[in-house]
């Protein structure tokens, strides 16, 4: 077989076609910076587009636009958000609240913020990934300024109560985070509804380039600049525009919120016809986290008894078939997931976890040839491996 | 990705499995749940036969196959003498990688001293 | 006049359609993640390119490939190196010396530093905006960690010396941080004889792509991450690598070393022939900043009497002319310039400054409608103006 | 970029210069240097004649001609009537640029009420 089946989805995404389309001419021929917009009708050009792409992802979000600012990605739009509060509203309190499955964007970003005085409180999640709204409730104090919970889990898919804590936190007078990197373009987000003061989003997590992402920030709530210098993005976020990337998100958005609803379903049904093979086919298989159908619909988290998965993994792409949860035990790797582990997963499983993420250019006729070529190469690995004693 | 090598050994690895009568095994495990296992069969200093197990990744499976091929039929003392630099003849070693070496080379080595 | 003559380099530049080629291939073919490299073929390959890129960018620098990182662009780089060495050796000093006309991203960032207790020095510039390195040593004290003086002024072209400045940290053991964006792929640069053990550095300045840049951090030096999350880039900047940008900007580095030296040359005589035209037919025109032969060659900033900038770029830009240098008066504009203003030039003057900046795609045929369109506007503008008298 | 109507009066301003001899004269600077001066030929309470000079951005010069080509031969009483609403009808008001707008107008404005 010589296509290559990618299965690593919310790993990273390919650029759409039609995003890239829409970049190609700011490049070098619309390449100004939009900065200079009041002097150069070429700035005006390309000042325009960026208020497009700013407009469509409002529109995605249930936003207004001057609530969306354009940063390099997820990870610097949690940056943005965990250190723009807590350094803009530190007299009003230093407890924040969050939960340990979140992304390492968010949980470094809080260790730095500890390291400067900042009280950090994990609200537990259960085996399934969720935290109960109840307990953030029990964790806040008069001293809590932010809470931190993610929209959805990106190893396990898990979709938190974001709307049900979002309202205890307005009612308190809580700042409320959400990291939507995993639901942005996937799933209907409304920020107004989600009771949400800062959202963040990464474009190649749906279809759109890398390198660029942008952070919902609710009118009237302030922060401090996290990227400072020459004052773009209303001083939230200075540097030169990436107008390319910019207008490929834009883009990307537009796409998301025609198509959304289509891709979904199309993800859905492969991604269970998969789950529905695989556990026919392959014995002792378990899935993590929460149940199939109350989780992302692009997700398969699962474990394979008695072997580890980085062999799995490079087996697979032998056969053309790309997956994730790659956890090698060398150094220099940031596994075993800390996700799994808070979930009460054993290590052993740990290390023997398989992601398959679907997106939408996966062809679902090629669910068949994925399933055998996983039952062959799991049988031989099993064959393998000094812990599996064909139980 | 692997070296070539690595990822022929790793696909069609030689001796897996187990001996039902081994004289001698060797196991080592590490820190993060990886483990190799090597049954010997020696007579008079001799590795008659060899089979094993790894639970790790592609090196440290394919090392196994690797050394328990040259092993056969070899003296024991030829072979307590195999380290590192004998496998980077067969392959190169990457420096995030070198503990995945490292679970077979012991694995094999305490199997050759101990009876 | 149909074809746009883009003199506002030193602001961006458009990409090389060379480095857009390089790119292309990486948004939807080769697309993966390259974190996944020991488990996919496909990220492999994207991470060998990525490779290439950093050593390409090593070259350039004269620096080994593991002491650069990617970043979202010079703005970026400039927060990590200052915020990274601050934060990281806060119990080694509290001080930090700097000049006044250094780029926002540096001023800003230092500002941010101060309200966390560092002190931030500033040594005086001349009126050609040049630091004189004895004051660099005069300002030193047991508490300086770090100086940060830039290689090239963004406005005014003014060189620094560099490597006395780099000499004298280097005996002191304090770390020196050069903002070298306008300079780096313009003219020659070694990390090594500047004794720098931070540079950065920006793509969309030199013909790569916006939104991607880099940080020099010399081997032994530790900073304190500033994008903190999945530790990429040996935790010095966390988020999913910009692999097309990254690419891109490997491409212009690679270009760059190759043809810098022609480049320059046919920039410097193109803007030697247009100061040298403006002179002759323009009266009242001086030039701020350095003498014409040490500045950067792209470099042309001058005050015109009597008239103020804005109206002066809108009148060149319908003539199809694009300059920099705008100075708008009213709200939200973070003019007038500081630069300027640090170098002794007057207020009124200020609103007068015109900067040229020259790039590769430029062609010198075209000096002599610039200066012409340059002429009429300013006769009428002058006509126009309550403050000129026909001096 | 500048509205079109803006841009046209812009690159083609009308009454650009001074009186001779001016019966009224107004000015306004702004805090950062910008400043607009308007001439006026007042006789029996109707504007003659009337002439004009701004150092500003295109808005200030525009609306400097926008507003002289208005005030000839119109009446002061009129005239003085003029506020931002009255040149919204010509163009959009970026809210960027509202002193622009301010600077010109304050001017003509001074130089109605003064003698
Ligand atoms: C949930 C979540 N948050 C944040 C990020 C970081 O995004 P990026 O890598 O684009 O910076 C990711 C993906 O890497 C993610 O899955
Ligand atoms: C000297 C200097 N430093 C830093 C920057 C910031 O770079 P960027 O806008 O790419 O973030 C610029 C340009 O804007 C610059 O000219
Ligand atoms: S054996 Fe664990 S990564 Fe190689
Ligand atoms: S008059 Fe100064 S910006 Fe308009």
């Amino acid at each position: 077989m010589n296509t290559i089946i990618y299965l690593d989805n919310a790993s990273t995404t390919p650029t759409d076609k039609r995003v890239i389309k829409k970049m190609l001419p700011f490049f070098s021929e619309n390449f100004a910076n939009p900065a200079t917009k009041w002097t150069s009708s070429l700035s005006k050009l390309v000042d325009e587009e960026v208020e497009q792409a700013r407009l469509n992802i409002a529109k995605l979000l249930g936003a207004d636009p001057d609530e969306i600012f354009f940063t390099s990605g997820g990870t610097e739009s949690d940056n943005t958000a965990l250190k723009g509060i807590a350094f803009k509203h530190h007299d009003r309190g230093n407890e924040i609240i969050s939960i340990p499955i979140e992304h390492e964007a968010v949980l470094k970003s809080l260790e730095t913020l500890e390291g400067f005085g900042f009280k950090i409180k994990f609200a537990r999640v259960d085996s399934k990934g969720f935290v109960d709204p109840e307990e953030i409730k029990r964790l806040i104090t008069k001293k809590t300024i932010l809470v931190s919970i993610m929209h959805a889990n990106n190893e396990i898919g898990t979709i938190e109560p974001i709307e049900e804590i979002g309202k205890i936190c307005r009612e308190r007078d809580i700042y409320f985070h959400t990291d939507a990197v995993q639901t942005v373009g996937h799933i209907p987000i409304n920020v107004k509804s989600f009771n949400v003061d800062l959202l963040s989003l990464s474009a190649h997590k749906f279809y759109g380039p890398k390198g660029v992402g942008a952070i919902y920030v609710r009118k009237g709530v302030k922060v401090k600049p996290f990227m400072d210098g020459g004052g773009q993005e209303k001083g939230i976020r200075s540097g030169t525009l990436n107008t390319t990337g910019i207008i490929g998100l834009g883009e990307a958005a537009r796409l998301a919120s025609e198509e959304m609803e289509q891709t979904e379903s199309d993800v859905k049904k492969m991604r269970d016809l998969l789950w529905d093979k695989i556990q026919k086919q392959i014995p002792k298989v378990y899935l993590n986290g929460a149940e199939i159908d109350s989780r992302l619909s692009n997700n398969l988290n699962i474990i394979i008894k008695g072997i580890r998965n980085e062999p799995l993994l490079v087996a697979l792409n032998e056969r053309g078939v790309i997956a994730g949860g790659g956890s090698a035990c060398a150094a220099g790797s940031k596994y075993p997931s800390h996700v799994l582990k808070s979930i009460g997963v054993k290590d052993n499983d740990i290390f023997g976890a398989l992601r398959i993420t679907i997106g939408k250019f996966n062809k679902i006729e090629y669910v068949d040839y994925v399933v055998q070529s996983l039952n062959e190469i799991v049988n031989s690995l099993r064959d393998l491996s000094p812990f599996w004693e064909g139980e | 990705m692997y070296p070539k090598i690595i990822i022929e050994h790793f696909m069609h690895p030689k001796n897996v499995g187990r001996l039902e009568n081994p004289s001698n095994i060797g196991t080592y495990e590490t820190l993060s749940k990886a483990k190799a296992v090597f049954y010997f069969l020696i007579e008079d200093d001799i590795v008659k036969d060899i089979k094993y197990q790894v639970a790790g990744c592609p090196y440290a499976i394919a090392v196994g196959s690797i050394l328990s091929e040259y092993a056969k039929g070899k003296r024991i003392f030829e072979l307590a003498k195999i380290n590192k630099k004998f496998l980077e003849k067969y392959f190169p070693v990457d420096e995030d990688k070198e503990e995945c070496i490292n679970l077979p080379l012991r694995a094999f080595l305490n199997g050759l001293s101990k009876i």
